[in-house]
């Protein structure tokens, strides 16, 4: 039977039994091997206890996303079988524990092999061995289900290696423990009937990676990364799924002195990130969907005072509590109008874990450059989902501060006068920007309020000074339109003449990259796609220069209403005819697009509503 | 009680307060106590000797939060409820500012009651000043959570039925480490209270009564300035806690039983307000602040204030080195 | 000289000094004796001293703005004087305390009239009448400033009857005193030179209006009463300019057993708002800028639980604490995305008085029958302006409360069994309404969360209950689309065809109504107009079927960034080629809107942008 | 104290407190400390014979949180730290209901420590219950306001560096009316002091120790079922406050003396927490409720609630006479 170049290993189970771990390792296992994974999460609001899973896509090229059909389904109690065994392709494995599952009783493919793991005698054989407590080495039962890479053609010397990575430290007393269970599980595996013909097996890479070149980790990390480069030194946050793992992934670092402070409230959040800002230190708040409207007004405050702060906004499933742990793309129009008034945001949207560095690190350049809050939207999907990438670009990197003013060069110690002079913060320029003081710098005593106030930051009413002020403020969204790359704003893919565009944003973007290839191999269709990354300032004439040359535009999006769409009307009134949602609180998969694209250049629909994935 | 402020006192007697006082109006009523809180912090800047732009004074929103804007220091007026947060933000990355919050009664233990109680779980080393008057001045009269159940300033069409919170004891319950009050009008005592708070190491809470004559006919500069008749005896309304034996500094931060002990006596003290009002420190503790505490943690603090820490170098390069940060990631 | 029909007196001096009450007075006069008005407020966010003003227009037909020249300048001190001199028309009149003012050190057209009032004799002439004491007769200042009605020829019996209509209840004991002052005053201007030949004396009004047949009040006041009307019964708020002015004036009317709860801040205000709903009573909040950006997050809950909360939002000059006391309409986009996530939202915006009635009236009928928030978006401008305006029409109001189920039919109290029945609250409809059942009826027992939840309001994450629920509760926003009448959607004035229309919304809808026959009278110009009162739903069929036929579209708001226009791209593609607006916070009068028009008739100007007042 | 409960206890022995259990299940860790509250609750509603229907039960968001979805009373699951204000508009609209709030110590004196605070003033006739356990159970085990400075449940990386609040001083100084502590799995003491509290009239706070197993393994079940050793002698971890003849009731609220004795009484008692842990109630009094006050000023509330009172006809006219509304406005 011929190797495969693309298989799908799922494992389940109740939350915090050890999934997560599993799955990690599994993960590893394979990139150890040379593979290529993208791994997604799908858990409950609930510590213990309600169903969650974990699905692993691994691949011989790089891969951005899953697609819904699973090859080997790695169990060990009832509940997963039940749930997920019949999304089992034909032929594909279910691993399970005879003593609770009975696989006869299964809604499945009736050719999907059945592997029955024996785990209570692998657990009672370790502890024979061991001479350890069985219900403590319950535990490795994750460590077994990964051994399902045995199936897959992978050599043990991968698992083995795996282990060894991922226990380190404070952890590494564990490894012979799961070694020997990871072994066992191997073994027996390999000596289960069907294993022979099982038809999953995989390719072995052929241009294997370096050892080293590459990092297995999800968005929120590589946005944590980003801020760490980006010489951030303040992250406010109020605990929030999924924003919150950014925030655990910076205090697990305190060697780079990053003061990463838990807050009352968001409230809090946001207003200590202002007031952080003006001392000069980089600082960011991160939150989800109900923290960051609880922000409204701070954004707000940072916007009439042109201070840099920086937002990250992870989005769930709204709206209110909604679906706490499960993806959505639905802040993206409030994040572009929240706050009363009209004041200048930069709004971005990572779609990939390259992407959620850059844009981390990029977030800070452009805050400090206009001098005004920068949203960064990324979803849950992006957040939570585990990539093998290459290593990041660090070289192109560069700092930019904007105008800073500095120390009054008059100023002597001396004489108290000279750091006691005043300095306009807010001077009306030709470009909107104005050099910025930091507090405590002599020479530079100015004043801020949410009011409107002058170039010194007193309080004004007066029209003529509010008319300037506006216009000022207002106006270096124009600046950054014209500055910021144009790969910054927007990436298009695929070639430039196509029956479909496609237009989505965010963690979709992977989705669509997988799908583009297989619209051309599989079904010879010309599909390009363009990702819009820069949501304030909006390239619009990009856009519509795009979206005009364009036979057939369908954007794809995880929310009810199709916000990208609105915007792209709202900023170039080009008014997108097939529409493409997702709001079930699961991502899409390439699956997904292909099928979509197919349906819409087929049948012309003008909405098609995806609701794949448990 | 140790201070870092020594070193900071390089300018004392280089100026005087009258130069912090800026060309920006307030524009209070006359006879507000707003004029005389400013004046007393001016003053107690001036005599601290403090560099006027090593101090980062932060106001809320409200009559009181325009003080911010009139005087000649970094000054920053926040939003309405949230000058804890963006003074905290200021400190925590900036230690070596000097960090005054102020803002009034209905900013700070009405919609900031929050960040009021949280302040005073981390003992960040600043000052936070709370004008007293009762009521919500700026938006004209209306009750303010220190106002009494049952009280009716003339600003209100009917008596308050909301009771008053004890902001002193409410801050010992939630471990602010300098607790005190004094009076708008009594400039020598509220200098003298401002710059034992400033002087502190930790946080520390000055609640001053401020007559709003425009809105509070109850509470009034004559309220103040007036005597209580005892046992046919008179008394000056206000009195120092001082002059009465009361000593409301723990000796020994470390003795629980004495902590305690003055803990105890700051609450029973906080609710002596009906006849006489007794003004000065409450309450005061030496425990170690939280940008101290940060350091244990954060290995970097030690050396670099957080905004200190240098992370590009002259060609804007970023310097920071990302191994340990990928470190679990690589494969 | 002929009489004129149309003339503006200004009132100014520091806050605090009695400027309003001598602007109430002036406006009561003028309306006693017939005349319609239409008055206009300036001041700023502080308490005593700094310089307000209003300005009153009297008219003898209904008039509905004001205009930017004035007639009658009434001081009584310098800096009024100072400021507002030049505003004045060729022989208009100024009214001054010789004591202070110099004329001839003012800017002023050079035939003004000048007529210096010795307010300080009148003063001393009382306190020798009365006895009583100067300081306290000083305030009289401000009855004095009204007799200037003289000037206008309009007799004292008028300033009589006004002032006893004002001083009712336990202000009774002011009359004689302000009878006498006003008297004086009165003679005093009429002995003055250059008395007879003022030429802007009104004319007499026709067909006075029945006394008792109109209402002399402003906007603030108008949503108050409509609330009343509509049974409202527990309303919060947090003290902020402008919106505390509906709250004290529902305060001010215990007898209606209106609740009206000061809470700590705003999160408290919505949420309590939300939770009173539950219960059945009709419940409000109301709030301006800053506390509407703290109420996203319990928008949302309101939305997700299909709450019908009231929530009034008295836009003011923003963003952040912005311009207090200052007009603005710039919460349009943030409160049509306010809240994270996809929920429906009713928005709607009156434009005068009687809509200020109506549309508080039927926000609780669309919050009850569509069972979701309703944002009432006022301005500044409509809420502390004052108009005469006929009674408003209460005969054609209906309640309607919606879909309620009331307590089971089951229910035997008897038998607690019957009362502990479980209830469908969220029951999966056609039309997307559920039967609402209230807190504490027997029999209907059901839960609520922000969660995505089932029919019983369990928290559910089920991808297929989700799918139904999102659809469930935004289609609800279709059917309000249907259901509501179009005049309470959009309004149309002039004639259908023309060569210009404007499309405006909330208070500017006066200057423009005034604007239309100006610019057909004096400059033989068809304009038509288009208020949109219904923000979302949006009405785009009609909007987009109006805006294609007319030649040139322009709109007139006030806010930087043209929300409306947005809005109405976003929602119709139509790209509106010319704007009108204005961002110094103050609002747009007949003057500007009749020559904002002909400049775009005239020079096709794609951005027009208005500054006029002080 | 007096209460208007009687009369709603008309299903007294007609229903069993498991009927109140729902088939939702809330989902929680094995022995965790929300499954002993509330099944308390359910019992004390039971017991009180409270008319389920009538008992309107909202809680925070939170594990805590989900306990109103599985009480078969009306529930609401607010959001995160708002349940008090939810709590608030549905009494003062509807009386007639007997309203209970709940949530975990992150909702209730963390993000909604305001609410808390202002909750107190008020004094409305109802029952805050706070699950107290020293870290946000939901978000994984972060640091609650209760932990105390130092601590490091297995959760944390690190040491807490913040303070904790002393919520039952912070409840007396802002005057809540019935302040109590009390265990998850003290099942009995749990049971009668939620009925006391709902029975109270005024604003009641139960602060519950609530173990939670999977974050917090400093305050275990076992910590609190265990024993203290002093001089040599062991006595149980926690105790009741009637056990040693403390009596936190205030007999006449009208006596300032008594009022104030109890009051400094509570304050003291509220910091006895470091070894042994007494439960009970630490303050009562019994003053005049909100919704009582509200009747003086509102003369239509004294015969009708505002939920009830009519504004339309059969035809759904608005019956509403506006006469006195619009008087000052007709010319
Ligand atoms: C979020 C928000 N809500 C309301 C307001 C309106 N507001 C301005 S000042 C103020 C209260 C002022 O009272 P206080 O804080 O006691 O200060 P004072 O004027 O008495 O000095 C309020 C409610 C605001 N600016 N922001
Ligand atoms: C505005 C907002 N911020 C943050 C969250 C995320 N969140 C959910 S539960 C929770 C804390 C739970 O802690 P606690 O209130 O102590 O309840 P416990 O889980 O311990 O019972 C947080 C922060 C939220 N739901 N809403
Ligand atoms: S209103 Fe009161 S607090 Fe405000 S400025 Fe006037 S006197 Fe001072
Ligand atoms: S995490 Fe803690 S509080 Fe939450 S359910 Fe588990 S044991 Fe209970
Ligand atoms: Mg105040
Ligand atoms: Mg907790």
């Amino acid at each position: 039977m011929s190797r495969k170049t693309d298989v799908c290993w799922m494992i389940g189970g109740p939350q915090g039994s050890g999934v997560d771990s599993s799955a990690t390792l599994y993960a590893r296992t394979m990139a150890v091997a040379g593979y290529w994974v993208y791994g997604k999460r799908e858990y409950h609001s609930n510590i213990k206890g309600k169903h969650s899973y974990f699905q692993i896509r691994v691949n011989t090229e790089p891969v951005h996303s899953f697609i819904d059909p699973i090859h080997l389904l790695a169990t060990f109690e009832k509940t997963t079988a039940q749930i997920h065994a019949h999304e089992l392709v034909p032929g594909g494995a279910l691993l399970y524990d005879p003593n609770t599952v009975d696989p006869d009783a299964l809604e499945m493919e009736s050719s999907v092999k059945r592997f029955p793991i024996p785990y209570d005698d692998l657990i009672k054989n370790m502890a024979d061995q061991t001479g350890q407590n069985m219900v403590k080495l319950a535990i490795t039962k994750n460590t077994i289900s990964v051994a399902a890479a045995a199936l897959q053609g992978v050599p043990f010397e991968a698992v083995e290696t795996a282990i060894l990575e991922l226990f380190s430290g404070r952890r590494a007393k564990a490894i012979p423990i799961n070694v020997l269970a990871a072994r066992q599980a191997y073994e027996c595996v390999s000596r289960l009937d069907g294993f022979e013909d099982y038809g999953f097996k995989l390719v072995e890479v052929s241009n294997k990676p370096e050892k080293g070149s590459r990092l297995l980790m999800n968005g929120a990390a590589a946005c944590g990364v980003g801020k760490l480069k980006a010489g951030c030194r303040f992250q406010t946050y109020y605990s929030i799924t999924p924003a919150v793992d950014e925030c655990i992934y910076l205090e697990e670092h305190p060697e780079y002195g990053i003061v990463v402070y838990q807050a009352e409230d968001e409230l809090a959040a946001i207003n200590m990130t202002n007031g952080a800002v003006l001392t000069g230190a980089r600082s960011s708040t991160a939150t989800s969907g109900p923290g960051f409207s609880l922000m409204a007004e701070g954004i707000g405050w940072a916007g009439i005072n042109e201070v840099p702060t920086v937002v990250f906004n992870y989005q769930r499933g709204g709206p209110s509590t909604g679906l706490p742990t499960r993806n959505e793309q639905g802040d993206l129009l409030f994040a572009l109008h929240t706050g009363h008034g009209d004041f200048p945001k930069i709004v971005i949207a990572p779609g990939d874990m390259h992407e959620c560095f850059e844009d981390a690190f990029y977030s800070f350049n452009y805050a400090e450059r206009y001098q005004t809050p920068v949203i960064v939207l990324v979803d849950k999907a992006l957040a939570n989902s585990t990539q093998s990438i290459a290593q990041f670009d660090e070289a192109s990197l560069r700092v930019d501060r904007g105008e800073l003013c500095g120390p009054s060069p008059d100023f002597n110690p001396d004489d108290v006068k000279t750091g006691m002079q005043l300095y306009e913060r807010f001077k009306i320029t030709e470009s909107g920007i104005s050099p910025r003081p930091l507090l405590g710098e002599p020479g530079r005593v100015h004043w801020l309020t949410g009011d409107e106030h002058d170039p010194l930051g007193h309080i004004t009413e007066k029209p003529e000074i509010r008319l300037q002020m506006m216009e000022k403020r207002m106006k270096k969204l124009d600046l950054a339109s014209q500055e910021i790359p144009v790969d910054r704003q927007y990436n298009f893919y695929g070639p430039s003449q196509a029956d479909v565009t496609i237009v989505a944003w965010g963690s979709t973007k992977g989705a669509v990259i997988d799908a583009l290839k297989v619209l051309e191999k599989e079904h010879g269709m010309k599909v390009n796609f363009l990702q819009i990354r820069m949501m304030s300032p909006f390239p619009s004439e990009a856009v519509l220069d795009i979206l005009r040359q364009a036979k057939t535009v369908l954007s794809i999006e995880s929310n009810y209403s199709g916000q990208l769409a609105q915007l792209i009307r709202l900023r170039t009134g080009f008014d997108i005819q097939h529409q493409v949602l997702k709001w079930t609180g699961r991502p899409i998969s390439e699956t997904e697009v292909v099928a979509a694209v197919k349906e819409v250049a087929e049948k012309a629909s003008r909405k098609v509503v995806l609701t794949c994935g448990h | 009680m140790v201070t870092n402020l020594q070193e900071k006192a390089r300018y004392k007697g280089s100026y005087k307060f009258s130069q912090l006082k800026g060309d920006y109006s307030p524009e209070w009523c006359p006879g507000c106590g707003d004029f005389g809180i400013n004046g007393a912090l001016q003053q107690a800047i001036a005599e601290l000797g403090l560099p006027p732009w090593e101090v980062a004074f932060f106001t809320g929103v409200g009559c009181s939060g325009k003080a911010s804007q009139a005087v000649n220091t970094y000054g920053i007026h926040t939003l309405h409820g949230r000058v804890l947060p963006y003074a905290l933000g200021a400190k925590l990355t900036n230690p070596n500012l000097v960090v005054v919050a102020a803002g009034g009664d209905g900013d700070g233990y009405g919609i900031g009651a929050g960040h009021f109680l949280h302040a005073g779980r981390r003992n960040v080393d600043m000052t936070y000043i709370v004008f007293n008057n009762e009521v919500y001045g700026l938006t004209k009269g209306q009750a303010a959570p220190t106002l009494a159940l049952g009280a009716q300033p003339k600003s209100l069409p009917l008596p308050n039925i909301s009771q008053a919170i004890n902001p002193l004891a409410v801050a010992v319950s939630c471990g602010y480490t300098f607790i005190a009050r004094s009076y708008a009008f009594d400039g020598k005592h509220l200098k003298e209270t401002l710059m034992k708070a400033i002087e502190h190491r930790g946080m520390a809470l000055v609640d001053v009564f401020q007559p709003c004559p425009t809105y509070n006919d109850l509470h009034t500069k004559d309220y103040y300035s007036g005597v209580v008749s005892f046992e046919g005896v008179e008394y000056p309304r206000t009195y120092y806690l001082e002059d009465t034996g009361y000593n409301g500094v723990v000796e020994n931060p470390t003795d629980p039983a004495e902590v305690s002990q003055k803990r105890q006596q700051a609450l029973q003290k906080a609710y002596e307000v009906e006849e006489r009002v007794p003004l000065g420190v409450y309450f005061q503790v030496g425990l170690p602040t939280y940008d101290e505490l940060l350091k244990q943690n954060l290995p970097p603090l030690r050396e670099h204030s957080p905004v200190e820490i240098p992370y590009h170098d002259d060609q804007m390069k970023p310097t920071t080195d990302l191994t340990s940060a990928l470190a679990s990631f690589v494969v």
